[in-house]
């Protein structure tokens, strides 16, 4: 037998392992999911062992001294293996965590929230779907608003409007959910095509 | 009568999920050949590459990963094909930690058609950072990638930025879409086209709408479209009927369950009201 | 745009100072933050764990938000000694949260119930991630599964498994097009911005009050922009989106 | 020393978040080099993390071994996998045609396979997700089957209008209720981004 066929063989055996569970947890299972566990960590680890190689080790020997804070931070991070000096690994984790809010911040305001006010200020009334699309806007950014007492006439009214937004929410979701089965059923698609063509060879 | 309908409200889920399998095997054996409308968003992302001029520079960032390949892959492969036709020099960049090995076969396809590494295509290294790296690319590309030797790839030399680019080709399944609009497009204003699962769509679209991106290939039907549009007959458009197949049952368990649903709850209603067997 | 980001930096300073010395702080409620105490409660009685996860995404403002209901979620399992499983997908994810965990233990002077071996690192490739998980609902069987976070594909699958050995289950994210799949199957599910509230709907600390201000006055500012702004558009008046994209 | 411990990580926080976010907005030139080398440090740091998360993996499967923990033969699997397929990676590369091989034909349909899944789990979700039970579930289940239609050809067959309501419903209710969704969830990122920028966030690093 030659490779490529063991390995449609390998393959196939992989894909039938994981259906299995759709019937039930069962060792095959098991086996299959502990492999591909181990496997992706590798995967990953050599992809990070290669990363630190030629992001900052290399780059760093060729003279881009500024690298050095990160090679610095990187074996910080590895104190994680030695209780008792376990708390120098949070202060790279401090800086990580300040540049990812950063970065979030970042995107957040100008693509996600300004844009997004310039868009809907700019729209003209002229169609009733328009005037529905400002007036669905507005009363689903109302229900996140937090800080009213509903007790009150006011607080009252907002949650009102509030509760409309909830509801047009409900179609989203609904829509939502209706567009994408569809588009997952593609996925077992592949799959059988591979079984029934490749190694059956029931396709041609 | 009752009890039938109870169970219809409750069907056992590996009944679901062998009909799910048998209505979508049954279709591959006999094709029914059902009817494909080409949406605007596809024909958009076609529109975009003929417009390019022959041997322009294309960014091809993929995130593909074995989770998405069923939808990503017949539709990356109608680009880089019609890329391939333009004459298109492409970068191909693995975004993900699983996507070099599909850059890999691109790269296959296009030196067997002639094209030449270094030259006319590369494929930069992957690097892990997620948002961090969309950010550096679209800072400084040539420190953001520092490992690559000048010299190493012509066509990396002839490079200074992403401003040279002609074209932003993102695909993917995930958050990279907003991350190439939000740090790429935002600053170049170069037209972006993305591949993207259909289930993203609906986050995606009011971007297109924006016109912040160019055009929108989504799902294996954008493909299929694509397919068409670009006349590579492939994957595809052989999927197609089973899908449809496959969803018609669900939306037939769905009515089922509501139907039962209803009976049953009449029936009590009747039987409160004090109504007779 | 930056006068804006200082306008809000300022506003959510004054409300943190403000609240600090003790305003008086309604909020709405929101269900899916009022059953954390249920859902523990629940595992305590049955005698299982609660699982928790963040989903796979970067470590972005979701996550951020996510670890302040860990820390109290993980505070009231240590009162309460039942396990806690958090499973994650990225290393600096992972670290924080074995901070978390083992604050939230010392605090609640249990720290001898820590468990290391239960705060998990899995893999950050979603369909190995998702196949761990799918393993470990089957043989731990947790009670309530937990997940908020930056979700992708995973949260159909994570609810849908999680509903099958019939733990109650509460879904949140920020990442919108996911939420549809938390609503089909979860009990309880934070939409959006109901995830970043959090923290502070837990803790009414007044720094995370503070912020809830602060967003709200970002909102009542974005409502009257789009209001005005398109009145204005319709009778041709484009003042307020010049102004805005200055 | 107490600085160190538990100031100091809220410090580099605040100094990392706060040169990332005016960068963005604000031209000079140490600035922008700066957040440029910020941005490459945490790339290598997220690296490092990675690898430590695989060392986490091991010691909690040998940890299953060591103490015979239910079904703990199959952590013997994951860990023969784990190490034979980092030494290859390493010593020999990515390149190598077993590494490949491994890749195309075990890692890559498992993944693929795992992935499908959710095609089963969907039917069966929304299946139960579908029913009118309330007035929102209601809600919920019309502009579901409605959509649904509209995709398929017999939705057509049925009735034309489907098709039409569909990208009605996709373009205005729909996107006009995520964006308003968005909006509130990027105020909500901006509020906790800043509450770490702005050095008020201390629960999570500053404990003993």
């Amino acid at each position: 037998m030659d490779l490529a066929v063991l390995g449609v063989w390998i393959a196939a055996f992989c894909t039938l392992a994981v259906y299995s569970f759709l019937y039930g947890d069962n060792p095959v299972f098991k086996f299959a999911e502990h492999a591909f566990v181990g496997l992706a960590a590798a995967h990953v680890a050599v992809m990070g062992i290669e990363n630190m190689r030629n992001r900052a080790w290399e780059p760093f020997v060729a003279g881009q001294w500024w690298l050095l804070g990160a090679l610095i931070g990187g074996v910080m991070l590895l104190t994680r293996w030695f209780p008792s000096v376990r708390w120098i690994s949070r202060i790279p984790l401090g800086f990580m965590m300040g540049v990812a809010a950063g970065m979030a911040a970042r995107r957040a305001i100008e693509s996600e929230f300004w844009k997004q006010i310039i868009s809907t200020a700019g729209m003209k009334l002229d169609t009733l779907d328009n005037v529905l699309y400002l007036v669905i806007v507005l009363c689903t950014l109302s229900y996140f608003l937090f800080a009213f007492n509903d007790r009150t006439r006011f607080g009252g009214a907002i949650k009102s409007v509030g509760v409309v937004g909830q509801y047009v929410m409900m179609i989203a979701f609904g829509a939502s959910l209706g567009a994408t089965i569809m588009a997952r059923l593609s996925l077992v698609i592949a799959r059988l095509d591979f079984l029934f063509r490749n190694w059956l060879h029931l396709l041609d | 009568m009752d009890d039938f309908l109870t169970r219809m409200q409750n069907i056992d889920r590996r009944i679901i999920y062998t009909v799910v399998f048998i209505v979508l095997a049954v279709p591959m054996f006999k094709p029914m050949g059902l009817p494909l409308k080409i949406t605007r968003e596809t024909k958009a992302s076609y529109d975009a590459i003929e417009a390019l001029p022959e041997g322009a520079l294309v960014m091809f960032a993929t995130a593909n990963a074995p989770g998405t390949q069923a939808e990503l892959e017949p539709q990356s492969i109608a680009v880089v094909k019609h890329l391939m036709r333009k004459n298109a020099k492409i970068v191909f960049n693995p975004v993900a930690a699983e996507s070099p090995r599909y850059c890999d076969r691109y790269r296959e396809m296009m030196a067997a058609a002639g094209f030449e590494e270094g030259v006319d295509f590369i494929q930069l290294p992957y690097q892990a950072g997620g948002e961090t790296l969309y950010v550096a690319m679209g800072t400084d590309l040539k420190s953001a990638y520092v490992m690559i030797q000048p010299g190493q790839y012509e066509l990396w030399d002839s490079i200074d930025g992403m401003q040279d680019f002609d074209l932003f080709v993102d695909c993917g399944g995930g958050e990279t879409q907003r991350w190439a609009i939000g740090h790429i497009e935002a600053k170049y204003h170069i037209p972006h086209i993305t591949l993207i699962t259909a289930v993203i769509l609906a986050v995606v679209q009011p971007y297109f709408t924006s016109r912040q991106f160019s055009g929108i290939v989504s799902g294996l039907n954008g493909a299929a479209e694509y397919e068409v549009l670009a006349g590579f007959p492939g994957l595809a458009a052989s999927g197609m009927d089973a899908q449809s197949l496959g969803h018609l049952w669900v939306i037939f368990t769905i009515v089922l369950g509501n139907v039962a649903y209803f009976i049953t709850k009449a029936g009590k209603a009747a039987k409160a009201r004090g109504g007779g067997d | 745009m930056f006068c804006f980001l200082v306008a809000f930096a300022a506003v959510f300073w004054v409300f943190v100072r403000r609240t600090a010395q003790g305003l008086p702080s309604p909020i709405r409620r929101i269900g899916g933050l009022d059953a954390l105490d249920e859902a523990v409660g629940r595992c305590t009685e049955m005698g299982r764990p609660v699982h928790y996860t963040f989903g796979i995404g970067e470590m972005d403002g979701n996550v951020l938000a996510s670890f302040d209901v860990l820390s109290y979620v993980s505070g009231q399992c240590a009162r309460m000694d039942t396990d806690i499983i958090v499973t994650n997908a990225l290393g600096e994810v992972q670290m924080m949260t074995e901070e978390i965990v083992r604050a939230a233990y010392v605090n609640a002077g249990k720290a001898d119930s820590y468990q290391p071996d239960n705060v998990r690192f899995i893999s950050n490739v979603q369909t190995a991630y998702m196949s761990a998980i799918l393993g470990i609902f089957q043989r731990e069987r947790p009670g309530a599964n937990l997940m908020l976070g930056p979700f992708f594909a995973e949260s159909m699958m994570l609810s849908e498994a999680g509903q099958q050995i019939g733990a109650i289950q509460i879904g949140g994210t920020g990442r919108t097009i996911q939420i549809p799949f938390f609503v089909a199957a979860c009990d309880y599910t934070l939409i959006g911005d109901e995830l970043f509230v959090a923290g502070a709907y837990i803790g009414r600390k007044p720094l995370q009050m503070g912020a809830i201000y602060a967003q709200d006055f970002g909102k009542w500012l974005s409502l009257v922009l789009m209001a005005v702004g398109s009145v204005l558009a319709t009778m041709g008046i484009n003042s307020v989106v010049t102004l805005l994209k200055k | 020393m107490k600085f160190v411990r538990s100031s100091l990580p809220i410090y580099l926080g605040v100094v990392g978040g706060a040169v990332v976010l005016l960068a963005y907005f604000l031209t000079p030139k140490l600035l922008q080099d700066l957040s440029k080398w910020f941005g490459e440090w945490r790339m290598t740091l997220a690296a490092f993390a990675l690898t430590l998360g695989a060392g986490n993996l091991l010691r909690i499967h040998a940890n299953r071994i060591r103490l015979k923990r239910e079904s703990f033969a199959f952590s013997y699997v994951l860990i023969f996998f784990l190490i034979g397929y980092i030494v290859l990676g390493t010593f020999w590369g990515r390149t190598h045609p077993l590494y490949s091989y491994i890749f195309d034909n075990a890692y890559q349909p498992l993944s693929a396979t795992v992935f499908s899944i959710n095609a089963f789990y969907i039917s069966t979700a929304c299946y139960r997700a579908f029913r009118a039970r309330n007035l929102q579930a209601a809600v919920l289940l019309i502009a579901g089957v409605v959509v649904m239609l509209g995709k398929v050809g017999i939705g057509y067959a049925i009735w034309p209008g489907f098709a039409t309501v569909t990208d009605w419903i996709m373009n205005v209710p729909n996107s006009a209720a995520m964006r308003g969704i968005n909006m509130a969830a990027a105020l909500g990122a901006l509020g906790v981004s800043l509450r770490v920028i702005l050095g008020l966030e201390r629960g999570h690093l500053g404990g003993e």
